[in-house]
């Protein structure tokens, strides 16, 4: 039993926190959201890297690791808010590696894990992340999930509340695209860890942000940290942060390690997260006064992102119904 | 008790209906700020015409004399014809009320009308990037010479400064007494080169609030208000106007918002859910406590003269529930509420405001306990 | 428009307030619960003001009075925590005069109202107050309500988690006792509201204590009530109890003078009132630290009577599904 | 990351359970609570003649050397085999180690073997009346008479003193130093008639707690634990250990009771309704949210040699959900939730008292925010 991360699992983190940090500061992420622009070069450069194939079997040219370094990335990823195709091109290898045929897979996890073209996951009444640029895009609904290339998907961009991505509506005639023959459910539960763990990321800099603004800021002649009602309400949002984290890690290592556990440790970690960071941004704005109701303070960008992510294939209330039938069904096993 | 509308309240209801009914100034143009604040402008200039501008008023100075009930059914009729607000919001209940307690014959005379027409716009200038929610720590200061006070410094959430002619300022007139001891207020002209006004820009794009860089400007001394030192006192009576009667319509209005979303709930089937309308049933709830506490805040006021605890308690549940009905709105409505410009969006980021502006919510609950409950002072 | 009380109204409930404060410190509430006995002389004293008859027609030989002046003196017992078949027989007599037919009424009325007997109301499903004293039940099913003798129901006492009131089991054989004719639903629906009237004078009392304790307790060399956790844990009993207070207060008016909106009024103040006191007394407890989890203590009589009143005749779940229904209802007359 | 046991924690877990399924003493007695101890002291010495009785404790002095893991599987599977605690659990996870840690050679050989066989139970003398929270502020006094200490003073939360012989007791030995610096730590006989233990009756009805009035008590010179004026250094060891394994304990204990009401859901119909489920679902959301805590925090220890953020966040989470698990089972279950001695009454009374034993939940995240998150300490 060991809930650390393995040394390879930390260095890839820090890498990834060390070049976010570096390729994407605040300022860069509010130029981009502010011309509702991507930063191309960055999206580059973690393609050289390999960021969209780490979870990708080798055998499709895929860095052959698991979904939990995928959601280390992931997580930095929400950390930084850098803006890419990278979450969405990870969720369509992900979800097309666990429930795709053998052609399937081989036609396309190269070209995703190459960084050749992009692709995406989503549901015709969501607003579904990078679509608009993805070469192949993964539609859900009751019936399973359609492989679909971008012309036969119609694809309409939208302006979402949160500037920092891309979305659109995507939908497509009945009978177009080729459905996924596998575990559906079980593709998208490993897709609903992914945005999790992103969450995760959000949530712990809303936070972090948080703590310095109110180490700094004085009200009264004394720290607005050192009054009691806004240090519950960070250690408030540390709970939150630290149930999310613990909730994704071990639905990414049952993905990796456990698929039994997969549908339960899925539904633990999108609902902590979904409502979790909900919880801490808006806390983050509160925390912030005046300052955090702005513009140009950075927290909001967090508040928006969380909103988006936290609905993204299914949030609390979808989770908790799900929970509550998987607790129900263990104790009728035991009865 | 009797929680029905007297005669006159009845009368004073219908007249207003059947005047709004008539003179609705249709919906709000979208988008455009300047384009919806001439909008707001011209309607106050039909309020004005119709005698509607400010029925708490005395009738000498162009009001109706409205008792407190009144004034809460005219916001309230205001909110459910869903009309816009007048332009000069902040001079109808906080400047003119402050003039009118503390000002001269001659500023009274001068200032009263020209509010009520929307001919001159006011906005306050109170807060300051450093003092938040701490008023006695202010720092913009004003210096006396000869016959004008010469002002510097700098004030922060100026709601409407681009519109206005006159600003309500606080500034240290006295650098010697401690805290809110050395304050004036002042009536200042905000026409000079002296004033930087630079918009706020909000989490939801626009721009409601400004800052204002006061650069030397000068205010003569007969626009000094209340008196010199005086500031503190003069600037309470501001404050204890605030949200008086707007309170009922932002009431109105998040009743309209809640009536709104259970009407897309019952649109697209999710008032089925039972999860669903518990949620909704708990904003029902919340919606109909506010609107009662701020009946019975009235009749408190009515009867003692002054608030009750309602007072304090009922713009922390506004701006609490008004939040959790834009976050179960997104939840009911789905990704419509996510997409940028829709109303249900729009709350979203709006609502995360309500609990900082007018007083941020943990200072609210201090005041409750420490003033409503007489607990101890923190340390 | 005037929320407030009418001279009379205020003058009710500071006679009930002063007679409870003398004949009912919390003293007696301890060695009455502690024995599980009631006073019988405080009821014989009650009965002698007339207050079980308070809202009975004077023609039935009761005070001609309203539901409001009624939930006065139950708020006033609740604040007092008194023992006592007040509540019981009120509600019987509430509901048998809304919803009863003249024989019924004209049989029962007058000797409830007099004292002569005591009554209760209840569901089979429930814990029912007073029940095994009581000559007269009604007990509510999904059928309708019936008016029982005490000889035609089985009336089976038990302890529940608060002593300070005796409660019991009630059943019936399918046959038994007489139907009340009248609306079922508005009858049980006064209940409701004086229901809630005694759980917002519970809930009252809790906040009264809690801020008279923290300004007295010192910890870390100030009194506990200076720390700004414990302020806004005061703030929200306030704004808990005030709510309730509002919608009860309005219920009550609604049931004497504005019976359309009972309804409503009814579901918003046993909502109000359950969930708010079931908060306010566990604050209580919390505010008072280690001392409130004790016995020697006595916030835990409020925490126990708030548990079984929110209980009673349907708590805040299922009001808030009716508030739903007649907020659907709204919309759509409109719509 | 590897979240399955290894196969040293699966021959463990399996030892535990075989000998738990041949060993169970079976169901606690109900009421009366002088029989309850003597069950679980009974229960104790059945473990400790298998040797199961202090897993964490070096084998040196009887324990097995477990990790952390393992004392955490041992504490779980106590607790899924639903069963009692030991009666000198303040012995085994208190006493036990800090004698270990602070005591003289001496010291261990006469007391740790005793703890071990509950021969001699343990008590914690460390709360006072006055100071709640507040450990700095103690007042009980221990004045050096010769060979012997002179104790005079009030405890208070003292559980199970009435079954105890030896009370770790904190006192203050120097009046003149400010606060913590005055205190010592001693190893209290507990009987002389110096010392009257008061049961302290809970809102339950139960007596787990007691007060203790010292009125002159003596204990020899030789039970000072750790030397003289390092009474604070000591019971922070004490304080540290206390809930290390215990968490999973107490957080099996609230799965147990989880799934019950789960269960009593299904049989009851409750569960489809969908508000029910929700609520539910939330529970087993908290419920595993704090089990996979309690674990990264032990992965912090092993890695870092000190606990993590978590550490401080799950005895928090812990009473928070079990008292939301108490006030759902009661609305689930219905009236049986209000009869007392229901178990489901007895969790609504008893879960009140979580968010206070033990630190409240107030000074938890007062801590969190200072320690933790290294937010400025109050004024």
């Amino acid at each position: 039993m060991n809930f650390d991360f393995s040394e390879d699992q930390h260095e890839i983190k820090r890498t990834a926190h060390d070049l976010l940090a570096k390729r994407s500061p605040l300022e860069r992420v509010r130029a981009a959201a502010e011309s509702r622009t991507y930063d191309d070069g960055l999206w580059t450069e973690l393609v050289e890297l390999g960021w969209p194939g780490i979870a990708i079997d080798e055998q499709h040219g895929g860095g052959g690791l698991g979904v939990v370094e995928l959601c280390t990335l992931l997580e930095e990823g929400g950390h930084a808010l850098a803006g890419s195709p990278f979450l969405a091109t990870a969720l369509c290898g992900l979800v097309l590696q666990a429930a795709g045929d053998d052609g399937q897979r081989a036609a396309w996890l190269p070209r995703l894990a190459s960084g050749e073209v992009t692709g995406t996951v989503g549901t015709a009444d969501a607003l579904v992340p990078d679509a608009d640029g993805a070469a192949l895009l993964l539609l859900a609904d009751a019936d399973g999930i359609r492989l679909l290339e971008r012309y036969e998907a119609t694809v309409e961009p939208v302006d979402a509340i949160d500037p920092t991505r891309r979305y659109a509506r995507v939908s497509a005639p009945a009978g177009a695209g080729s459905p996924l023959p596998g575990d559906v459910e079980a593709a998208l539960d490993r897709a609903r860890v992914a945005v999790a763990a992103e969450l995760v990321g959000v949530s712990a800099r809303a936070l972090e942000m948080t703590v310095a603004y109110v180490q700094d800021r004085k009200q009264f002649g004394v720290p607005v940290g050192s009054f009691q009602a806004v240090q519950h309400r960070c250690a408030q949002m540390l709970l939150h942060t630290e149930s999310a984290r613990a909730a994704t890690y071990f639905a990414a290592w049952a993905a990796d390690a456990d698929p039994e556990r997969l549908a339960e440790g899925a539904a633990l970690a999108k609902a902590a997260a979904s409502d979790g960071v909900r919880e801490t941004t808006a806390s983050a704005i509160q925390a912030h006064g005046g300052i955090g109701f702005t513009w140009e303070a950075d927290v909001h960008w967090f508040y928006k992102r969380a909103q988006l992510g936290a609905a993204y294939l299914g949030g609390g209330g979808a989770m908790r119904a799900r929970l509550a039938r998987l607790a129900a069904r263990r104790v009728e096993a035991v009865v | 008790m009797d929680l029905t509308f007297s005669e006159a309240e009845l009368a004073f209801r219908d007249e207003l209906r059947s005047w709004l009914a008539d003179h609705h100034p249709g919906e709000m143009p979208h988008g455009d700020e300047d384009e919806q604040y001439a909008f707001r402008r011209d309607w106050q200039r039909t309020l004005y015409d119709g005698g509607w501008a400010a029925v708490h008023w005395p009738s000498r100075y162009g009001g109706r004399d409205a008792t407190l009930t009144q004034s809460a059914i005219y916001f309230e009729e205001l909110g459910r014809a869903r009309a816009p607000l007048a332009a000069n919001v902040l001079g109808l209940l906080l400047a003119g009320p402050t003039i009118m307690a503390w000002g001269t014959e001659e500023q009274q005379d001068r200032y009263l009308t020209p509010i009520l027409s929307a001919e001159e716009i006011w906005c306050q200038g109170f807060s300051e990037p450093e003092a938040g929610s701490d008023l006695a720590s202010l720092k913009t200061k004003a210096v006396r010479d000869g016959d004008e006070w010469v002002v510097t410094g700098q004030k922060v959430w100026t709601s409407g400064a681009q519109h206005s002619k006159w600003c309500m300022l606080v500034a240290r007139t006295d650098q010697d007494v401690p805290k809110h001891k050395g304050l004036s207020y002042f009536l200042m002209d905000m026409e000079q080169a002296e004033i930087q006004v630079r918009p706020l820009v909000q989490i939801t794009g626009e721009a409601e609030f400004n800052e204002l860089f006061i650069e030397e400007a000068r205010i003569p001394h007969e626009n000094l208000l209340g008196g010199e030192g005086n500031g503190w006192k003069v600037a309470l009576t501001t404050l204890m106007n605030e949200r008086a009667g707007l309170g009922f319509f932002l009431q109105v209005r998040m009743r309209n918002v809640l009536d709104d979303l259970v009407t897309a709930a019952v649109q697209n089937g999710r008032i089925d859910d039972p999860v669903v309308a518990d949620r909704l049933g708990d904003l029902h709830l919340r919606t109909e406590n506010l609107r009662l506490l701020a009946y019975r805040g009235l009749s408190t006021i009515e009867r003692y003269g002054q608030p009750g605890p309602e007072g304090s308690l009922t713009k922390w549940l506004w701006s609490e529930t008004n939040q959790l009905l834009a976050q179960t709105a997104a939840d009911v409505v789905g990704a419509d509420a996510l997409v940028a410009g829709t109303p249900w969006a729009y709350e979203l980021l709006r609502s995360r405001g309500n609990s900082i502006e007018g007083g941020t919510t943990e200072i609210l609950k201090n005041i409750v306990a420490e003033r409503v409950l007489r607990l101890p002072r923190a340390a």
